[in-house]
């Protein structure tokens, strides 16, 4: 049985799948937030794969750009999390529901 | 000399605005003077036309004066022929004595210069009614004396009731206009003109006789209206809570005429109508009737005269629907003589009474107005059709034409004998509860004869009632001959042989002569007769025709538009627009409320609508 | 191909030194205001001079592609495109960055000492902002999406201790994240489909349309779903707009001009580039989407800003709604873009006017902006009363205001296309716009109880809003001129 | 010279000049309104004055592209149709203006407000280019939704939203077609899209095509008249809004609705025309009936008058659907007429609700009394309103009921009857309010109307009564541009204009013995 490209993209839609999932289900900012990451790893994954079977760099240098945007979006993401949970000591978004209507 | 007759409008028309902007400025009576002297100016201005018409020395013609409407062909011209010219005499001679009257009568009402002004307004717009060329022009006099009648109708509007009687009198009469107006609208569609001359020439050629039966019938409906006839009758009587000198002029003399004028005038297209001719002679017929079956209950002089007016317009429907032309015009004339006669000499008791028109409060005025008492007794005798008084001949005429049409007319006649029979004895009855028997006037009531501005008018009137009916007898026929040039396109029928019309004026005169002797034996006594008795309460109520129209027609209309005011616009049509908005405000309100705050539910929203898009672009773009 | 040149990249070059030098004086000297103020705001100016340059040169020259390396070992295809759509809207955003840099003075003022990061940020969105416009290359523009996203979710919950602050930048970050993690989804697959990151250059997507055959026509389709649901969610076009009510209502008033209508800007450029551009080819397949899309956007839009009590979210709801609209010239393809450029590029003011407004009112840190609290605001601030209801007047697309111009605009180019059931929508939803707009525009003149209290605005954001109605009249009454400039504003 | 663009500017300069009245000298506004709102008053007689009797094409035209690849350009021109329309607008809003000093609160809003509306009901008379005709025609709802929501009556956010609303329900339907008509042009003119009207005229639409785009159009037009069912944001417009708000409302902006039927949807659509010419003709008679039905009951005197513009605006549409050369003409003098009698009605109720505030027709009674100048006037308002022969309300009515009557017998024979109608809720209401004996105490002692009001009231007395003897002057301007409309009708459809003229066998004696030499040929055409 050989590997193909295929499998990596469906190894990356589940994870892109398991990723909305998490998000959808999980109450924790937090969690939320991995899940969120997990889905970028996804994407990641397809670019990488594809990359290589097309023989092409641009997928890997993407993949590389991805990481940083996820980086940055880590140190924001989680500066408003704690800010969030230092008011109300709890990342529980189900909580944040104010603004509604 | 037709050139000048558009100064017959215009003076009265000046008149009118003189005393309504500088009335108040020009004072009485002098205001009174001013408008009575414009009238006269204006019949001194048509008496010269009138007889070289007589004489023959100008023909029959139109005077063109502006273009009105030029879709329609609607212009300003004015036709003067032995019909208008007679009309126009009426009028403006009439109309002066009794702007005459009227100097005297309304002396010290408050708006006395309004008074004169809607005077002359009125006989500015009877002019603008008889002299008209075309119906569209007759159109707006026919509505122009509405307005004036309404006007002077209602002059003493702070009285409830004489508003009321106004408002009621124009639109009643606006019912009948309706179908003039309908009439006009199927006249045009056929000529293509309005214009008197080229209709009566081409009629019988353009149009069938079915379109002349309808255009007829809807005319008859605007002269219904306007001649009082049933059932848009009710408005006269209550237009009587006008002055009496509008009761005279406008009410019995003039305006109410216009009616059969119209008719007359339209002569041509109703004798192409059988039909038409038929319903015109009972409706008339059956108004004379009944108006006459009301009159001899009343107790209102001006009541009595106004349904008189009634009984009398119907004689002369009659004679149009029996396509007696000149006898109805002759009626008309003539009764514009004495009726203006007897509202005169009426209002100058009601002067004397102080107001008071229950004629069961007066009696044995005789002696204290004798030039009153002298000149209504030459109305009394005419209206009643006493040979040789005036009213004798004219009515007489139409009685004879009636019978001269055999068949089922002849039913028309022996009920138009009864009427003049009834004629004469609530007239008798009217005279003698006036001016014979007792005074019952109460005390502080101070009866005297009127000024010499209302007994003159009356003492000219006194003698035209007295003489004018010689122009047309059987022998002489000037009137009838005169009014020919107006009747050129009518056929004229057979006439009755002279022995034949002799004898059916004797049958009248004994009729006449029975009624007044019946009045005399019922009134000419110490007590005044009971009148009660299921007829005379009923008859006194009009026949409760006024009630029945509220209960049928002016009740169930008012609940229909409440109806469609109160239900239909606001329930409905605005239910409909609100439910629009609200339906969209509440497809807000439930978005909004899938709108939960849940940063969850977003996403999930996003998720489910991400999916749904690929699916959907999956399922479009298999064309790739 | 002239990589040396830097003009291509000189708007982001010249916002990015802006933000540094900001960042290098705060650090060098004290963190007092009076110094980066004025170089931001003369950065924007520069960053528009630049748009003009670059105009001026795409008329000269056409334009073209840069910044690719082709020699043996790498091959990257090309990463900035200089047009004249990327440089209209370099000039719009420069332009609108500054007004809402005025308009946001107040809330810098308020953050003291803070403020560098603030303003800092501010240049570094716009940035982020204009790279989606001028680039082939769909990870750029994922770059550039999140430059301006990150920038605005910090900028959203820029208020400490606020709740509604917090929130609005949770929700913002939490779910902005999920989009753009949909779009860069979308962006891997078109990739794993066409073997291309770029919509133009030699190995670009529309090329390889022309050579070669999908074999799994799925995979790009999924991908064009999923690049299409991303920047969906950056403009709130719904159903993927539920984030910006909450957002704009718990944001820092002062701030959030920018985010409406910078992302408003850039997203329908990049919609714009992606679709119409790169696959233009295949607008039979996406644009029936795009036009429900924009239906549901418009009534979506409309019908729940009808309901709403609170000013901000009303202008959120009405954000949607102009998605809808912008998303109705979409569907005429590149007939569309001058359409879209026009309506865009106005509302853009428009809306930060608006934004403007409610952080004078309510003070530019405030959440929560009752529309009741603009009762009588013609006479506590006439100025302000007027310009608010001539924005109001121009968003609702009354004539001779800008509104109205894009509106027919873009119905026209959507009649067009055929689109006339759109039209039909477009045109009953501007009838429920009506209602919400007049609501706040009697409010504004109805007379309150504090009459007296007066409201006097700062220089400055009487300066925003001044700028924002010039717009929306100018260009409602005399369209022509921008008319033709954005007839040019076309992509390669 | 551009004297419409002029024209059109002369107001906008007007709001401008009053916008400049300093805020410490309110008392300056009006005057100062009054004479800035004279101007257009002066150009519209000039175009009045040199209007060439006769010619129906379009005159005075002006012709400036603004959008070349849309087809949008600044086209004005008149012709006999939007020329009396011009001239009533420059009129009433000198008078409205004037008319307007119980306005005490932000007089100067108010002035600028007026301003500008006349701007825009001057472009939708004048403009050409259905671009800039429907800026207009949409633009107006502004000012006037804020004059009745800023100064109108209890009720009047209600109702300045509710008109609003309407409209521009009927705007969105307007504005799909315009925009379907300047593509469809457009791509038959090789361009991408073409407002302009001469252009459009010349597209060739399918017959499919024209009953789409004549109902967009229709919707539009049918609220703004307003038809019936679309009325019933009338009465409430009317009755919140101040009171040169009613005047210009019921003066001008009905006549925007009829006015676009005839320049658009009957130009432009001539089969549809045809075809839907008799639904269209059946609600303007229900129009007719049930406004003056409905008017008879109404307790408010403004609502009374409201619903009887909905009769009145019924004869109108059904002259125009009439599809005859009268019965055009006769709408368009009716718009006029309307125009004046209602301004005129408008005008006296709020000069006494100035004085008495309430316009419930029960808390009056026996005014004729206290105040008979003002009775006098209103009962000339009246009966013109009710169509007494002699005033301009008439000559309208008249010619259009003999001309509808040579198309649609039956429809106009039950049309008459609103005349009937029009006399009872119009005699019934003043019976009510003018005569009787006075009950309500608040009454006594009411000024009379003072020199400035009766100034206001002469222009309008003499012109309805100048219309009503001497019309021809305005009909002789208006049926040739209906002539070709119907022309362009009998062209492009199977229909044929039943023709004014003498049928067969009519033996013509008009004038066999004429006095004087009628030079009636060369009138009549």
């Amino acid at each position: 049985m050989t590997v193909t490209v295929s499998w990596f993209l469906v190894l990356a839609a589940g994870l892109f799948s398991i990723g909305v999932a998490g998000v959808l289900i999980r109450r924790n900012a937090l969690v939320m937030f991995m899940s969120i990451e997990l889905m970028l790893n996804a994407v990641n994954l397809t670019f990488v794969a594809v990359s290589k079977e097309l023989g092409l760099i641009e997928g890997q240098v993407a993949a590389l750009f991805v990481m940083v945007v996820a980086a940055a979006e880590v140190t924001i993401g989680l500066a408003i999390i704690v800010s969030v949970f230092r008011d109300r000591s709890s990342a529980n978004v189900d909580e944040l529901a104010e603004l509604k209507g | 000399m037709i050139d000048v007759l558009w100064l017959v409008i215009a003076l009265p028309l000046v008149g009118s605005t003189i005393n309504l902007f500088f009335g108040k400025r020009i004072g009485q009576p002098l205001a009174g003077w001013v408008a009575f002297g414009f009238v006269a100016l204006a019949w001194l201005v048509a008496l010269p036309a009138t007889f070289s018409l007589i004489d023959g020395s100008i023909p029959v013609e139109t005077s063109y004066l502006f273009t009105w409407i030029p879709v329609v062909g609607a212009d300003v011209a004015l036709l003067w022929d032995p019909l208008s010219a007679l009309m126009t005499m009426i009028v403006t001679g009439i109309g002066s004595l009794i702007h005459l009257y009227s100097i005297g009568y309304m002396r010290g009402d408050e708006r006395y210069p309004r008074f004169f002004s809607f005077m002359n307004l009125f006989i500015a717009s009877m002019m603008i009614l008889v002299l008209s060329a075309n119906y569209a022009m007759m159109f707006i006099g026919w509505e122009l004396v509405g307005l004036s009648s309404y006007l002077l109708i209602s002059f003493w509007f702070t009285k409830p009731a004489a508003a009321a009687a106004g408002k009621k009198a124009f639109i009643v009469n606006r019912i009948g206009d309706w179908g003039f107006l309908v009439a006009l609208m199927i006249i045009f569609a056929s000529f293509g003109t309005f214009d008197f001359q080229t209709i009566f020439a081409s009629a019988p050629v353009v149009i069938t006789v079915g379109t002349a039966t309808a255009i007829t019938l809807l005319l008859f409906v605007g002269a219904a209206g306007k001649s009082a006839q049933i059932p848009l009758y009710v408005w006269l009587p209550d237009a009587m809570e006008g002055p009496t000198p509008v009761s005279a002029l406008i009410h019995a003399a003039t305006m109410v005429t216009a009616g059969v004028f119209m008719i007359a005038r339209s002569a041509v297209l109703f004798e192409m109508a059988p039909t038409t001719g038929a319903i015109v002679a009972v409706v008339g017929t059956l108004t004379a009737l009944v108006a006459a079956l009301i009159a001899v209950s009343q107790t209102d002089i001006k009541k009595v005269l106004a349904y008189s007016t009634i009984s009398q317009l119907g004689y002369m429907v009659l004679a149009m629907g029996v396509g007696a032309y000149t006898a109805g015009i002759f009626h008309l004339t003539t009764h514009a003589f004495f009726k203006a006669l007897l509202f005169l000499g009426a209002g100058s008791v009601i002067h004397a009474m102080a107001g008071d028109q229950d004629m069961r409060t007066m009696g044995g005025l005789r002696k204290k107005m004798p030039i009153t008492f002298i000149t209504m007794g030459a109305g009394w005798l005419a209206l009643s059709g006493v040979f040789p008084f005036s009213g004798f001949w004219s009515k007489d005429e139409i009685l004879a034409a009636t019978f001269a049409k055999g068949g089922w007319y002849i039913g028309l006649w022996v009920i138009g004998l009864l009427v003049a029979l009834l004629t004469a004895f609530y007239m008798t009855r009217l005279f003698v509860m006036t001016f014979l028997g007792k005074p019952r006037w109460e005390d502080g009531v101070h009866p005297h004869e009127s000024p010499a501005t209302m007994t003159i008018p009356l003492i000219i009137l006194g003698l035209f009632t007295v003489s004018f009916g010689l122009v047309n007898t059987p022998a002489l026929v000037a009137f009838e001959h005169f009014l020919e040039g107006s009747f050129q396109y009518v056929h004229h029928v057979q006439g009755l042989s002279m022995g034949a019309i002799i004898g059916l004026a004797t049958i009248a005169l004994i009729v006449a002569i029975a009624g007044i002797v019946w009045g005399w034996l019922k009134y000419h006594r110490s007590e005044l007769p009971a009148e009660d008795g299921k007829f005379w309460r009923r008859s006194r109520d009009a026949f409760g025709v006024d009630e029945f129209y509220g209960r049928t027609i002016v009740e169930p209309g008012k609940k229909a538009s409440e109806w469609a005011a109160d239900v239909f616009d606001v329930k409905v049509l605005d239910g409909i627009a609100h439910g629009i908005g609200s339906g969209t405000r509440g497809f807000g309100d439930v978005l909004a409320r899938l709108q939960t705050g849940q940063v969850r539910a977003y996403a999930g929203g996003v998720a489910i609508a991400g999916v749904l898009l690929i699916i959907v672009f999956l399922a479009v773009g298999g064309g790739f | 191909m002239q990589n040396a040149a830097l003009l291509p990249v000189a708007f982001e070059v010249v916002l990015l030194v802006g933000a540094l030098l900001i960042i290098l004086v705060a650090v060098v000297f004290e963190r007092k205001l009076r110094y980066w103020g004025p170089i931001a705001g003369v950065t924007f100016l520069a960053a528009a001079g630049v748009g003009l340059l670059q105009w001026r040169d795409v008329a000269e020259t056409g334009g073209g592609l840069f910044f690719s390396a082709q020699n043996e070992s790498l091959v990257l295809s090309p990463m900035v495109v200089m047009d004249g759509f990327s440089a209209f809207a370099a000039i719009v955003l420069g332009l609108v960055g500054l007004v809402a840099l005025l308009g946001a003075w107040d809330l810098v003022a308020s953050v003291r000492q803070r403020s560098v990061e603030f303003v800092a940020l501010m240049l570094l969105a716009v940035a982020g902002l204009h790279m989606m416009t001028a680039t082939p290359n769909l990870v750029v523009i994922f770059i550039g999406l999140e430059t301006a996203s990150i920038s605005f979710y910090i900028l959203a919950g820029f208020i400490r201790r606020s709740k509604t602050s917090e929130e609005s930048a949770m929700k913002y970050f939490l779910l902005g994240s999920l989009g753009s993690a949909m779009f860069l989804y979308g962006v891997a697959l078109t990739f794993a489909a066409t073997g291309s990151l770029s919509i133009y250059g030699e190995n670009s997507i529309r090329n390889f349309f022309s050579v070669e055959i999908i074999t799994e026509p799925g995979i790009l389709l999924a991908g064009l779903a999923l690049m299409l649901v991303g920047l969906f969610f950056k403009v709130s076009a719904a159903p993927f707009h539920q984030w910006a009510p909450d957002v704009y209502q718990g944001a820092p008033s002062g701030a959030v001009g920018l985010m409406a209508a910078g992302v408003k800007v850039a997203g329908f450029a990049a919609l714009a580039r992606i679709f119409i551009s790169g696959f233009g080819a295949y607008i039979d397949t996406w644009a029936p989407i795009v036009a429900v899309i924009a239906a549901l956007s418009m009534i979506v839009g409309t019908t729940v800003a009808l309901v709403q009590t609170d000013f901000k979210r009303l202008l959120a709801y009405s954000g949607v709604a102009h998605a809808g609209y912008l998303l109705t010239t979409m569907v005429a393809g590149v007939e569309g873009i001058p359409a879209m450029w026009f309506y865009v590029s106005t509302y853009a003011f428009m809306i930060v006017g608006a934004f403007t407004v409610v952080s004078i009112v309510r003070g530019p840190t405030s959440g929560n902006a009752p529309i009741g609290s603009f009762k009588g605001l013609a006479k506590r601030s006439p100025e302000t009363g007027w310009l608010l209801a001539i924005i109001m007047l121009g968003m609702s697309g009354m004539p001779f205001f800008a509104g109205f111009i894009g509106k027919v605009f873009a119905f026209v180019v959507a009649g067009e296309a055929d689109y006339l059931w759109l039209v039909m929508v477009g045109t009953l939803t501007t009838v429920v716009g009506f209602a919400f707009y007049l609501r706040v525009v009697s409010t504004i003149f109805s007379s309150a109880e504090d009459d007296d209290e007066r409201i006097e605005p700062s220089m400055s954001a009487r300066f925003a809003v001044v700028i924002s109605a010039v717009v929306t009249v100018v260009f409602g009454i005399v369209p022509w001129p921008l008319l033709d400039v954005v007839r040019d504003a076309l992509p390669l | 010279m551009p004297i419409l663009s002029i024209l059109i500017a002369l107001p906008l300069i007007g709001a401008l000049i009053v916008a400049l009245v300093p805020r410490r000298r309110p008392e300056l506004v009006l005057p100062i309104a009054l004479v800035v709102s004279i101007p257009p008053l002066v150009a519209a007689s000039y175009v009045l004055w040199n209007f060439a009797v006769g010619d129906a094409s379009f005159q005075f035209t002006e012709h400036v592209v603004l959008v070349e690849s849309f087809g949008i350009s600044w086209s004005l021109a008149v012709d006999g149709i939007s020329l009396f329309m011009v001239v009533l607008t420059a009129l009433l809003f000198p008078l409205s203006i004037a008319a307007s000093r119980s306005i005490t609160e932000q007089v100067k809003t108010y002035m600028v407000l007026m301003l500008i509306l006349e701007t825009g009901v001057l472009g939708v008379f004048l403009s050409l280019d259905l671009f800039v005709f429907f800026a207009f025609f949409e633009i107006v709802l502004i000012p006037m939704y804020l004059l009745i929501s800023m100064w109108g009556s209890d009720n009047r956010a209600y109702a300045a939203l509710k008109f609003v609303l309407f409209t521009a329900v009927g705007s969105a339907f307007l504005l799909v077609s315009i925009v379907a008509l300047a593509v469809i042009t457009g791509d038959q003119m090789g361009t991408f899209a073409n407002f302009d009207f001469r252009n459009v005229l010349q597209a060739d639409l399918s017959t499919t095509t024209q009953y789409w785009l004549f109902g967009g159009f229709a919707i539009a037009f049918a609220i703004k008249v307003p038809l019936f069912p679309f009325h019933t944001w009338l009465p409430d417009a009317h009755t919140e809004a101040p009171t040169a708000g009613s005047v210009i409302l019921a003066g001008v902006l009905l006549k925007m609705g009829t006015y676009g039927f005839l320049r658009f949807n009957l130009t432009l659509f001539p089969e549809a025309t045809v075809d839907f010419a008799v639904p269209l003709a059946i609600l303007a008679v229900i129009g007719i009936v049930y406004g003056a039905a409905v008017a008879i009951v109404q307790p408010d005197i403004k609502r009374l008058v409201a619903y009887s513009s909905v009769s009145h605006m019924g004869f109108v549409i059904l002259g125009i659907f009439a599809l005859t050369t009268q019965g055009m003409t006769g709408s368009v003098v009716t718009m006029i007429s309307h125009g004046l009698t209602t301004g005129a009605l408008f005008l006296l109720i709020g000069m006494i609700y100035e004085r008495t505030h309430t316009r419930r027709i029960a808390d009056y009674g026996g005014l004729a009394k206290i105040v008979p100048i003002y009775s006098g006037f209103f009962l000339f308002a009246v009966f013109a309103s009710a169509g007494l022969p002699g005033l301009s309300g008439f000559v309208g009515e008249f010619t259009i009921l003999i001309g509808s009557y040579l198309t649609l017998p039956v429809l106009t024979i039950i049309a008459a009857s609103g005349v009937i109608l029009a006399a009872i809720y119009l005699l019934w209401a003043y019976e009510r309010v003018f005569t009787g004996p006075v009950v309500n105490p608040k009454l006594e002692g009411l000024r009379d109307l003072g020199f400035r009001e009766v100034a206001i009231m002469v222009p309008l007395v003499v012109l309805i009564i100048g219309l009503g003897v001497y019309p021809k002057p305005v009909f002789e301007r208006i049926e040739p541009s209906v002539g070709i409309i119907l022309e362009r009708i009998e062209a492009t459809t199977g229909y044929i204009v039943p023709e004014r003229g003498t049928p067969e066998g009519v033996v013509d004696v008009h004038y066999g013995q004429v006095s004087e030499s009628p030079d009636h040929e060369e009138e009549g055409g």
